[in-house]
């Protein structure tokens, strides 16, 4: 490698810009460089950064079979917060529903990421718009969601007598209509009775 | 003393900048061989301490062979020489001239053991001071003179960029999903206040009852006898209700002049009968 | 060249700060790339262009004698105080110091912006407390300072073998632990005072 090739292998890979054969000689004091950008690019061949002409421009790249490199996708795991398991599950037992459905049946706001998590995760996909005032955008599951959850179709969702058995319904009457039955009649009518 | 003493003092207050153009990348003592004349940059010199180094490299003989009464007188020249110019020197000049002016005397006067540590042992210790300081100093300006990245090698002037895009994967289970449907069916079940129906008489019902049966009985009759009669199985609290009924309905007929009523002691039965007027 | 050197090669030329072998063999999927760096750094000694380790970053740089043709009208680099100069003299070749540590040894207050300076550079940091009395913040150079002086480590900073040989790298307050023990207060006061 001669001192020409030297330089302008450092010139090339110190400039901002693509540089011509004419800009690098005047930056390198005149030199004839056209012979050394030929031995240059011809030294790179099949390495992992090539010197490559665009136009009349010279630049160094990485080599376009290696471009995956340069960005690398990494995966996170991570669970899905408790607003969005919920609105996960209105939405499968009651599609296609609007956002303002979601909030009212779930008593709260459900911010825009949470339908965005949803959908992100594959899970939910628009559904189009409701005819009617405001025509809202409508959510419904997708093949994704019945896979995640190892459904062959929405039928195969517990329904609400299996949740109730499974205790998973009304968790607080069932603790209460215990205590019914070991108090006495007079003190449970008490604060009954309007 | 050295011959320096007798070159023209020159003041020079010169500005940091200045001070860098000259001192950085130049080993200070290429530059001590090019000051013929003693040159006075309070500025660049900091303090005495710097003062001082100055004026040991002058001695030209490496910092652990310096002479310090040389030193020392070059020293107080310099103030004594700033006095006269009546140049404002900072506190801590004077402060070094006074304890070199001692440190002096003590090295020339004979040695009184009772000083401890002994003049010798300052002496070396100054000495020691100068070589850190000038050790440092040397350090700096060969770390300044070295091939720096952005001024003498240069990285890549437009790279591409590494990119690392994350993906999250979301997870979320059956059980999850069921238990958040749960929740929410109970959150959202609408609250149903159930008032069971219960066997009453009301104060209407017992106005027209009392206000009849009083019409037939002149005599002082005890408010019992205006109830109505308890059916076999009836719920007893249908009997305290129309006791509480009654009672009330005979107050209301009594404000309204229809009957009249009397109880002889407290807990005694209530007596009632119809307005003589 | 085998296809990690390829891939160390495309990926270090790609990245916008030093990597180390760490991050490096993360980003190419857990490929053991040490041999590769090592590989790669062989080929470019003497081209224009080198693979340089500093601190445990590798990068590639331009080499350091064609500065003269690469040295561009702007100066990206600093210029120095003198007393920024001396507190990063001091503080490379001994760190971690202290503020306090760094004025004994220069014998004068150190200005509030030279550290500020040396710190909004990136060649310092704060190195946490001191254990001790007052618990002083202490300071360390980065590892952008070792890329921006060339060094491959702290070991390679000029002449650090022969001035700690020569005592003058020691910790100083040992050296003020004797003077405070062995002198009265006006006599130490004198030459430390600024």
């Amino acid at each position: 490698m001669n001192e020409i090739e030297r330089a302008v292998e450092a010139a090339l890979f110190a400039a901002e810009a693509p540089m011509s054969a004419d800009e690098l000689s005047r930056h390198l004091g005149g030199a004839e460089v056209e012979a050394a950008l030929e031995a240059v690019a011809a030294h790179y061949a099949g390495r992992g950064i090539e010197l490559v002409k665009r136009g009349d421009r010279w630049h160094f790249q990485t080599a376009p079979d290696l471009a995956h490199l340069l960005r690398r996708e990494r995966e996170d795991v991570r669970r899905l917060s408790r607003a969005a398991t919920e609105a996960l599950a209105i939405i499968a037992y009651q599609e296609p529903v609007s956002r303002a459905e979601i909030e009212a049946i779930r008593g709260v706001q459900t911010a825009k990421g949470t339908l965005d998590v949803l959908m992100e995760a594959g899970w939910v996909r628009v559904a189009g718009r409701r005819e009617g005032p405001g025509r809202p955008t409508i959510y419904a599951t997708t093949p994704a969601f019945l896979a995640q959850f190892g459904l062959e179709s929405r039928r195969d969702l517990p329904g609400i007598e299996e949740l109730r058995a499974a205790g998973l319904l009304d968790p607080v009457e069932a603790v209460f209509a215990l205590e019914a039955e070991e108090e006495p009649d007079t003190e449970r009518d008490g604060p009954n009775e309007a | 003393m050295t011959g320096q003493d007798a070159a023209p003092l020159q003041l020079v207050l010169s500005d940091d900048a200045a001070w860098d153009e000259a001192a950085l990348d130049v080993p200070p003592e290429a530059r001590a061989d090019e000051l013929d004349t003693l040159t006075l940059a309070i500025d660049g010199w900091e303090g005495p301490l710097h003062l001082l180094l100055d004026l040991a490299r002058r001695q030209k003989v490496d910092l652990r062979k310096i002479s310090i009464l040389a030193l020392v007188d070059q020293y107080l020249a310099f103030v004594e020489r700033a006095g006269a110019q009546r140049l404002e020197l900072a506190a801590d000049y004077l402060v070094m001239a006074a304890w070199l002016a001692w440190l002096k005397s003590l090295l020339l006067l004979p040695r009184d053991p009772e000083v401890q540590p002994s003049p010798e042992e300052l002496a070396m210790r100054l000495q020691l001071r100068l070589q850190r300081l000038g050790a440092m100093r040397e350090a700096g300006a060969r770390l300044m003179a070295r091939d720096r990245l952005g001024r003498d090698v240069f990285v890549r002037g437009a790279p591409e960029g590494l990119r690392t895009d994350r993906q999250v994967r979301w997870t979320c289970d059956l059980f999850a999903l069921m238990q958040a449907y749960g929740a929410i069916r109970h959150r959202s079940q609408p609250v149903v206040h159930m008032v069971r129906a219960r066997p009453v008489m009301t104060l209407e019902s017992a106005i027209v009852r009392v206000e009849a049966l009083i019409g037939a009985a002149i005599d002082w009759t005890e408010l019992k006898l205006f109830l109505p009669p308890l059916e076999a199985g009836a719920d007893p609290r249908l009997a305290r209700s129309a006791l509480a009924s009654s009672f009330v309905a005979a107050l209301e007929l009594a404000k309204q002049g229809k009957v009249e009523i009397a109880q002889e002691a407290t807990f005694a039965p209530l007596m009632l009968r119809r307005a003589s007027a």
